[in-house]
């Protein structure tokens, strides 16, 4: 139904006060989709994997632009299509679930007007019959109140339910094809695997094609028959799901599905250098406590990480204990003395030796200024450096980055995002600190990037002897960098210890629920949990 | 028939050209004397009066804060509004001779210290009350009042006892004043029910036309007053006074016909205006005058020599042909012209002389200093521009003069009559003794030279009561030639009255007494059919 | 920087040729600027190429000075208004807090007034004077730069990078120099156009409603004012100051558009 | 209590205060200044005893916070008071004047503000194309004419050129609507002119940045036309920014049309405030001072509850 015969796709971009820059995105790429299969397509970011997706429904964002090949879909080759005729087709024959729901929804509409425009736009249905199907499907993908959910703005609702609500947007006009773009991805991993469980029975169900797009082959593995590998453009294998899971050819298709092979064995604790007592702590004007009675330590030289979904309280936890956000209760001492709750009353040494590494890289940098100043900056501020000298650290710093003396004089905005990540790391070196506090600092990499920045942090730990609050909630992170771990629900520690101890049953609900929700790179793991979670609902 | 041949004999039905002329500078043109006069009596003939209409003037010099109380009326607008709705005693004809009004008779004793008006019968006011002699009394005791804030009040307040039996007027006066009647047609004196005590801004007068709507500074309307006196005035049913300050927008208004008249025409456009179709400039010389004044009590100006040699050093054509745009008439530093009865035109013509100025110069011994002149744009139109001048020939003449702008706002209360030596304008009076009684009387309050001069001031009472003519003008020939030569007045230039009136415009007269016909255009003017 | 489109670099030649005149005024000017040298209003001729003003001045001279002083004038107030204005802003916006509260709220109480009216009230007292005028615009004007830099550094404020100078310990004046400035530069450079014109037409208002420059000094909004009642009558006179305005305005409307379309992509954007 | 309900009313009471202290920045602003009512209209005839006399009379010589508190006292009883000057009644006065420039402003407003958002949304479906390097062009010039220049221009071609409408927007009582309307052909079509640019190009720029946002692209993948896609998606999201800037400019057409009036001789409450400025007359500037502030700031409580209004996220909190 849908054939992809060598794919050439090129953009040209206009960075501003730049002269215009020329790139192919995806070069000779050849795919088919036949009716009622799931084509998974999996890369890094800058695969291509996405305008690959979009290329489908004959478009291109910005300046992208099908340049050659053929996207025969239908039996008509879109590239061909006039503008009147691919409108016709986008939104009936094709759909598109974008990655973000919350920001792929219109806010000024009511979501049931959205769900149906197209059917009615394409003249499908009658408003009746459409919001008849729309309602079925929400029921089908285990939205709440189906019937009334319609009626609410996106905002009224949470993440994973309008990624449901995208989904059933997508289904309602009976397209043959639907375009997933890493549909689980901005989701909490126990909000995602439901969602991953509605989407895979819904297409089953309604028996369409799809394209299903993400950078987590564990997740695609549940969800494709077929799968194509892409990178930097170029495909770099393509097969069944079984083949490519369990027998992959190239070297980079198997150093993909064997990410996350750190092997870290935990250090024996040691006295702390960060001991958090009891602490409890609310934004201004909220009633109620976003962290309440927390009470953790960070080992000299170890790691601590703090697992929890958004909104669990682990990055207040962080900005409490930076002093951004002063506690209203318990006490928090560092290195034996006690730090004061205020970032206002701490002392340069108090700052100097809590350092903090940030999720986004790009908007922890100051985009005006330069590498070496960024790094150069604490050398400055807390040792007085200047000049050559400081140049010379600065550039020290970056080899131990195992980044080329010649970033110094780059800006931001010519980094890569792994390239970004490590200048922060070498920032928070540079102060020298005893504790860095890293928020989340390997969510925003691809995979393989990842790997890179956690090695690296754990060669610096015992470079350095520096300890780290990790704060992430990816378990496979957790696993591979932990020597003690926290999970965090709803603001308090609801299970604290050793790494070992956490990873092994018995396990409290929640962090069963957690663990269970890890994708695994293995057929029919989905079907699995799923299946033994009703067994026990229906249980008890 | 040429754009210009219309031109001159527009000027000439409107009188500001006599026969004579006419047909001559129509010869120039090439056409005949006999065409010519024939021309000029068609046109004539179709100046009769026409009744009814409504008839608009455009006017510069109202603002939004203006009030019918003739008292307080000060600018232009509610100048010709008082002309326009009031009465008063009498009026000044344009040939400067008495126009009898609410008064039909006038007679005074021999000393000119007692003077009887016979007032009109059958006046009516537009509230349908007639006017009595209790009327004509409180309206004068108004304005004799102390306390009263009335414009007049320097004019009226030599009279001693206001009394009234019958339909005879008495005013008995302190000093002689042979000139009272001229003073009892000052626009303040509207004769008003009660004397306008109770509600002086009703207005209610006893005009030609009675007030429909006051917008202050937007419009004023009037309607015919059915039951006035005067048959041979107030033509138009209908009259309006449409406030335009803007220079652009009056003119634009009268050329796209919204309005019949306007006033205060800025003579830059003057030029441009001579062969616009349809419309007429008319100019009048008045009795308004640009002066330049020294305080003579003051150093440097305690020294004639050094005022001699100012009076000497500054070039009065070039300032009535660029700031008057020729429209005006050079001054001789007394501030009398012919549009005063008893002007006497033997004195000599002062002229720009830079190396007589010199001379004076250096015989005042002045160190060298500059000489600050003070000027505010608003001291008279085109003041600064007329102080640039007055520098430029002052200092070819080797006089250090230097100029200081000071702003608008303040400048009658700060400056003028503070500083020794400043621009202002002099609006002038109907009659040589109230000018000089105004401003150069030793005692007077607005003696703004401070010229002071015991024998002036004899003969100017003397004068006052002096009822012969020749003494008289003899002795206005005396306080002239003593300001001229002796004052601290630098008297460049008279501005004319410069308005232009549509050709739709009948009954238009020069009258050096004041702007639009001395306010009473309105009032005697008419809509050709 | 190296590709400009063509309209910001037509944009940017006008712009620069004015200013270039504005300075050489004094050496470039055919005439003495108050010489009175001709008839009222005379046409075009060879010895002047504008012809004369209502008062027999040569027009060009006149315009050449007109453009000094407006220029010089509505430069002034700008810079005076940015310094005061965007220091206040960021001021507020790093503060935030009551200081932030009574600044803004002052702000709005003075743009409660209408700008004109305020102005014609102060300058109807005050006697007017070049230095009287660029404090009165400026400050009238700073009230507008407040807002929309306190907007940008607001936008600015929440970025992590300042967050991580502020847990580095450094003091307001390096986060406001050293992190907000560099970032809300180009709106601001972009408003910075914007708000020159705003001074052109204003100074050029009010000298229209005369309380501009003294004569014989005339901005063009005062020459303008001069000869407007030429207009009626064709006569030129008045357009020609008219449509420097005009002209400059455009021009420098151009180059800001252009600046403000190089930094939407930019973090902090317009900042409204 | 509803969130909107409640801001409302924080603004309103904001506002109130906000006026109060216009009050006072204007009454001492004016008395700081140098000169007063008395000197302002006695002029050249201002002898010293005169002078007293008036400012008797006008009672400038009281202390002036008892006069602050007397004119505050009058003004909450709804008692503007009477002009120093002429001893006309305030609010009779103002009122007339009020209401023509209200009437002005309204057509100008009628006309500008939906041809500007037309053009706006134009200019973005076809943004960087012809059709909106010629609007933008157009406006760019519009803004850039002073407007006494604009006002001349516009008199002198189709007034005294074409003689097609009046030179002078007179309007009186008693006036026919038809002809009041005749009469303010010209200073509309100025005041229009010099609004237009401004609202036009904000609703192009928000139209503009709304179009980044990612359901624009979830519409167009809808297979919706530009135009369909602008209109039902990008405008109601770009509503809040428009809407400011719309307020803006009405109450521009309100207390900002000097010019206009002087130029087009309209009796409107610019000229109206000029005259009693210069005069010193407290009481009418005062009242006039107000009044502007007064629709300055109800427009913006306006601007506020309607973006609010046109925002789900506040309309209906979760």
């Amino acid at each position: 139904m849908l054939d992809i015969r060598n794919l050439r796709i090129e953009a040209t971009s206009y960075p501003p006060g730049e002269a215009p820059r020329h790139v192919v995105l995806v070069d000779d790429v050849s795919v088919a989709v036949a009716k009622g299969r799931v084509l998974g397509l999996i890369g890094e970011s800058g695969a291509g994997k996405s305008t690959i997706g979009l290329a489908s429904m004959a478009y291109g964002r910005g300046g992208v632009r099908l340049t050659g090949g053929e996207v025969w879909f239908n039996g008509r080759d879109i590239r061909q299509a006039d503008a009147g005729a691919l409108r016709k087709m986008r939104g009936h024959e094709v759909t598109y679930v974008a990655q973000s729901a919350a920001a792929a929804f219109n806010p000024a509409w009511r979501l049931m007007d959205q769900v149906i425009e197209t059917s009615l736009l394409h003249g499908l249905m009658t408003r009746a019959e459409a919001e008849a199907r729309a309602v079925a499907l929400f029921r089908k993908l285990g939205l709440p109140d189906p019937e009334n959910i319609g009626r609410r703005y996106p905002h009224q609702v949470s993440g994973g339910q309008l990624q449901r609500v995208m989904t059933a947007m997508a289904l309602c006009p009976k397209p043959d094809l639907v375009v997933f773009d890493e549909p689980t991805t901005a989701l909490d991993v126990t909000t995602q695997i439901d969602v991953l469980a509605a989407i895979k029975e819904a297409i089953r169900d309604t028996g369409v094609a799809a394209l299903y797009i993400t950078h987590d082959l564990a997740v695609v593995a549940q969800i494709a028959d077929d799968i194509l590998v892409l990178r930097g453009g170029r495909q770099v294998e393509y097969g069944t799901t079984d083949a490519i899971i369990n027998h992959p050819s190239q070297a980079y298709t198997q150093a993909l599905v064997s990410v996350r092979s750190i092997d870290h064995v935990e250090k024996v604790s040691s006295e702390p250098v960060l001991t958090v007592q009891n602490v409890t702590a609310r934004y201004r004007g909220t009633g109620f406590d976003v962290l309440k009675n927390v009470t953790v330590d960070v080992a000299a030289g170890q790691t601590l990480a703090i697992v929890g979904e958004s909104g669990s309280g682990k990055s207040t936890l962080a900005r409490v204990i930076t002093g951004l956000l002063p506690a209203t209760a318990g006490r928090i001492s560092f290195a034996g003395r006690v730090l004061s709750p205020d970032l206002a009353a701490r002392t340069k040494d108090d700052l100097r030796e809590v350092q903090m590494i940030y999720q986004m890289a790009d908007t922890a940098m100051n985009p005006r200024q330069t590498v070496g100043t960024i790094i150069g900056r604490p050398l400055e501020f807390y040792f007085g450096f200047r000049g050559a000298e400081k140049r010379a650290k600065v550039q020290a710093l970056l080899e131990e980055i195992e980044m080329g003396r010649g970033f110094i004089d780059r800006y931001p905005a010519e980094l890569s995002g792994g390239q970004k990540q490590r200048v922060c790391i070498a920032r928070a070196l540079a102060a020298k600190p005893k504790l860095i506090i890293c928020d989340e600092v390997t969510s925003a990499l691809d995979p393989l990037v990842a790997d890179g920045i956690l090695k690296l942090l754990l060669e610096l730990q015992v470079r350095e002897n520096v300890a780290y609050l990790f704060i992430t909630h990816d378990l496979a992170t957790v696993k591979a960098i932990a020597d003690k771990i926290a999970v965090m629900y709803r603001g308090q520690v609801v299970r604290y210890g050793s790494k070992t101890d956490v990873l092994t049953p018995p396990f409290d609900d929640y962090t069963d629920l957690l663990l269970s929700s890890v994708p695994e790179m293995r057929l029919g793991w989905l079907e699995a949990v799923i299946g033994s979670r009703k067994m026990e609902s229906a249980g008890n | 028939m040429s754009s210009e041949l219309n031109h001159l004999l527009k000027q000439a039905v409107a009188g500001r050209m006599n026969r004579r002329d006419f047909v001559g500078r129509a010869g120039a043109l090439g056409v005949s004397a006999a065409v010519a006069g024939t021309m000029l009596t068609t046109a004539a003939r179709a100046d009769e009066p026409v009744k009814g209409g409504l008839l608009r003037a455009g006017m510069q010099g109202g603002e939004s804060t203006n009030t019918l109380d003739p008292a307080l009326a000060a600018s232009e607008v509610p100048y010709v509004v008082s002309m326009t709705y009031g009465d008063m005693l009498v009026d000044v004809s344009p040939s400067n001779e008495i126009d009898y009004r609410v008064a039909e008779e006038i007679s005074s004793s021999p000393d000119a210290k007692v003077w009887k008006f016979k007032i009109r019968q059958g006046v009516e006011f537009h509230n349908g009350k007639t006017l009595t002699i209790d009327d004509v009394v409180a309206t004068l005791k108004r304005h004799t009042d102390e306390k009263s804030q009335s414009g007049a009040l320097g004019i009226v307040k030599g009279i001693t006892e206001i009394k009234g039996e019958g339909d005879m007027l008495t005013l008995t006066l302190a000093d002689a004043n042979a000139d009272l009647p001229f003073l009892m047609a000052d626009y303040h004196l509207v004769m008003q029910p009660g004397g306008g005590v109770d509600s002086p801004a009703d207005g209610i007068g006893s005009g030609a036309y009675k007030v429909t709507s006051f917008e202050p500074g937007v419009r004023i309307a009037f309607e015919k007053h059915a039951n006035y006196w005067d048959s041979s005035v107030g033509h138009a049913d209908q009259v309006e006074i449409i406030v335009i300050n803007d220079n652009t927008a009056r003119t634009a208004a009268l050329q796209s016909g919204q309005i019949n008249m306007m006033n205060r025409v800025d003579p830059k456009i003057i030029s441009l205006l001579n062969g616009a179709p349809g419309l007429s400039v008319q100019s009048a010389a008045g009795r308004g005058h640009y002066v330049f004044i020294m305080e003579c009590t003051k150093a440097p100006f305690d020294n004639n020599d050094l005022r001699m040699a100012m009076k000497l050093a500054i070039n009065r054509k070039e300032m009535v042909d660029k700031i008057l745009g020729g429209y005006g008439s050079v001054g001789n530093d007394f501030p009398i012209n012919s549009a005063y009865p008893f002007f006497d035109e033997t004195i000599p013509q002062r002229e720009y002389d830079a190396a007589a100025a010199a001379e004076f110069y250096k015989k005042s011994g002045h160190d060298g200093s500059p000489i600050i002149l003070q000027v505010a744009e608003g001291a008279f139109p085109g003041a600064v521009e007329a102080a640039q001048l007055f520098q430029q020939s002052a200092n070819a003449a080797g006089i250090p003069l230097e100029i200081k702008r000071e702003p608008d706002d303040g400048y009658w209360t700060n400056v003028w009559n503070v500083a020794p030596f400043c621009a202002s304008y002099w609006g002038g009076r109907p009659v040589q003794d109230q000018m000089y009684s105004t401003a150069y009387l030793s005692t007077a309050d607005w003696n703004d030279t401070k010229f002071i001069d015991p024998k002036f001031d004899a003969t100017l009472i003397a004068a006052r009561g002096e009822l012969d003519p020749v003494k008289r003008k003899a002795m206005y020939s005396e306080l002239a030639n003593n300001v001229r030569d002796n004052g601290g007045l630098i008297l460049p230039m008279f501005n004319d009255f410069v308005e232009i009136v549509a050709d739709s415009l009948g009954g238009w007269l020069q009258d050096p007494n004041g702007e639009l016909m001395n306010g009473k255009a309105l009032v005697k003017c008419w809509l050709k059919a | 920087m190296s590709r400009i489109p063509l309209s910001a670099l037509i944009g940017l030649v006008i712009t620069g040729a004015f200013f270039f005149l504005a300075l050489t005024a004094q050496w470039v000017a055919p005439y003495d600027m108050a010489a009175i040298m001709g008839g009222v209003w005379d046409p075009i001729s060879s010895e002047h190429w504008l012809g004369t003003d209502a008062i027999g001045r040569d027009l060009l001279t006149r315009m050449i000075y007109g453009g000094q002083v407006t220029i010089f004038v509505a430069t002034c107030s700008t810079i005076l208004s940015f310094v005061l204005g965007s220091i206040l802003g960021f001021t507020a916006a790093t503060a935030g807090g009551w200081v932030d509260q009574v600044m803004s709220r002052l702000v709005d109480l003075v743009m409660a007034v209408p700008t004109l009216i305020l102005a014609l009230v102060i300058l109807t007292a005050v006697s007017v004077s070049v230095p009287t005028l660029i404090i009165v615009m400026g400050l009238l004007d700073s009230t507008r730069v407040f807002r929309l830099s306190r907007a940008v550094a607001v936008d600015i404020t929440v970025m992590d990078y300042v967050e991580a100078a502020r847990l580095r310990g450094e003091g307001q004046r390096w986060v406001i120099f050293n992190e907000i400035l560099p970032n809300a530069l180009s709106p601001l450079v972009a408003e910075l156009g914007l708000r020159f014109i705003f001074a052109v037409l204003f100074i050029s208002t009010l000298s229209f409603l005369g309380l501009g420059v003294q004569p014989p000094l005339a901005d063009w909004g005062g020459l303008v004012k001069e000869n407007a009642t030429g207009l009626v009558y064709g006569i030129p006179a008045a357009l020609a100051p008219a449509i420097c305005i005009a002209v400059l305005a455009i021009s420098v409307n151009l180059v800001a558009d252009w600046v403000l379309a190089r930094t939407t992509s930019l973090k902090g954007g317009r900042g409204g | 209590m509803h969130p909107i309900l409640k801001l409302v009313a924080q603004r309103l009471a904001l506002g109130l205060l906000l006026l109060w202290a216009v009050s006072l920045l204007i009454f001492f602003g004016v008395e700081a200044l140098p000169g007063d009512a008395a000197q302002a209209m006695l002029g050249q005839s201002a002898t010293p005893v005169a002078l007293a006399n008036l400012r008797e009379q006008m009672g400038l010589n009281d202390p002036l916070v008892g006069r602050y508190l007397h004119w505050l006292g009058g003004f909450l009883t709804g008692d503007l008071g009477k002009a120093m000057t002429n001893g006309q009644d305030i609010a009779k006065s103002i009122g007339q004047r009020l209401g023509n420039t209200m009437f002005l402003a309204f057509w100008a407003a009628i006309i500008s503000v939906p041809l500007a958002i037309t053009l706006g949304l134009l200019a973005a479906r076809y943004n960087g194309r012809w059709p909106d390097r010629l609007i933008s062009g157009v406006t760019l010039a519009t803004i850039s004419l002073p407007e006494f220049v604009a006002g001349y221009l516009v008199l002198y071609v189709l007034a005294v050129k074409l003689h097609l409408f009046p030179s002078m927007a007179m309007i009186f009582p008693g006036m026919g609507v038809f002809e009041r309307l005749h009469a303010i052909i010209l200073p509309v079509i100025v005041l229009v002119m010099v609004v237009l640019a401004h609202m036009m190009r904000m609703t192009r720029a928000a139209i503009l940045n709304v179009m980044q946002s990612a359901y624009i692209e979830t519409a167009e993948l809808k297979g919706l036309g530009p135009l369909a896609v602008i209109w039902r998606h990008a405008f109601p999201n770009a509503i809040a920014p428009v809407v400011n800037v719309v307020m803006l400019n009405l109450a521009y057409l309100v207390v900002g049309v000097v010019v206009v009036e002087v130029v087009f001789v309209y009796p409107g409450m610019g000229q109206f405030l000029v005259d009693h400025v210069t005069k010193r007359d407290l009481p009418v500037v005062q009242a006039c001072g107000m009044i502007f502030a007064a629709v300055y700031i109800v427009l913006n409580i306006l601007a506020d509850v309607i973006s609010i209004l046109a925002n789900p996220r506040l309309r209906h909190p979760k």
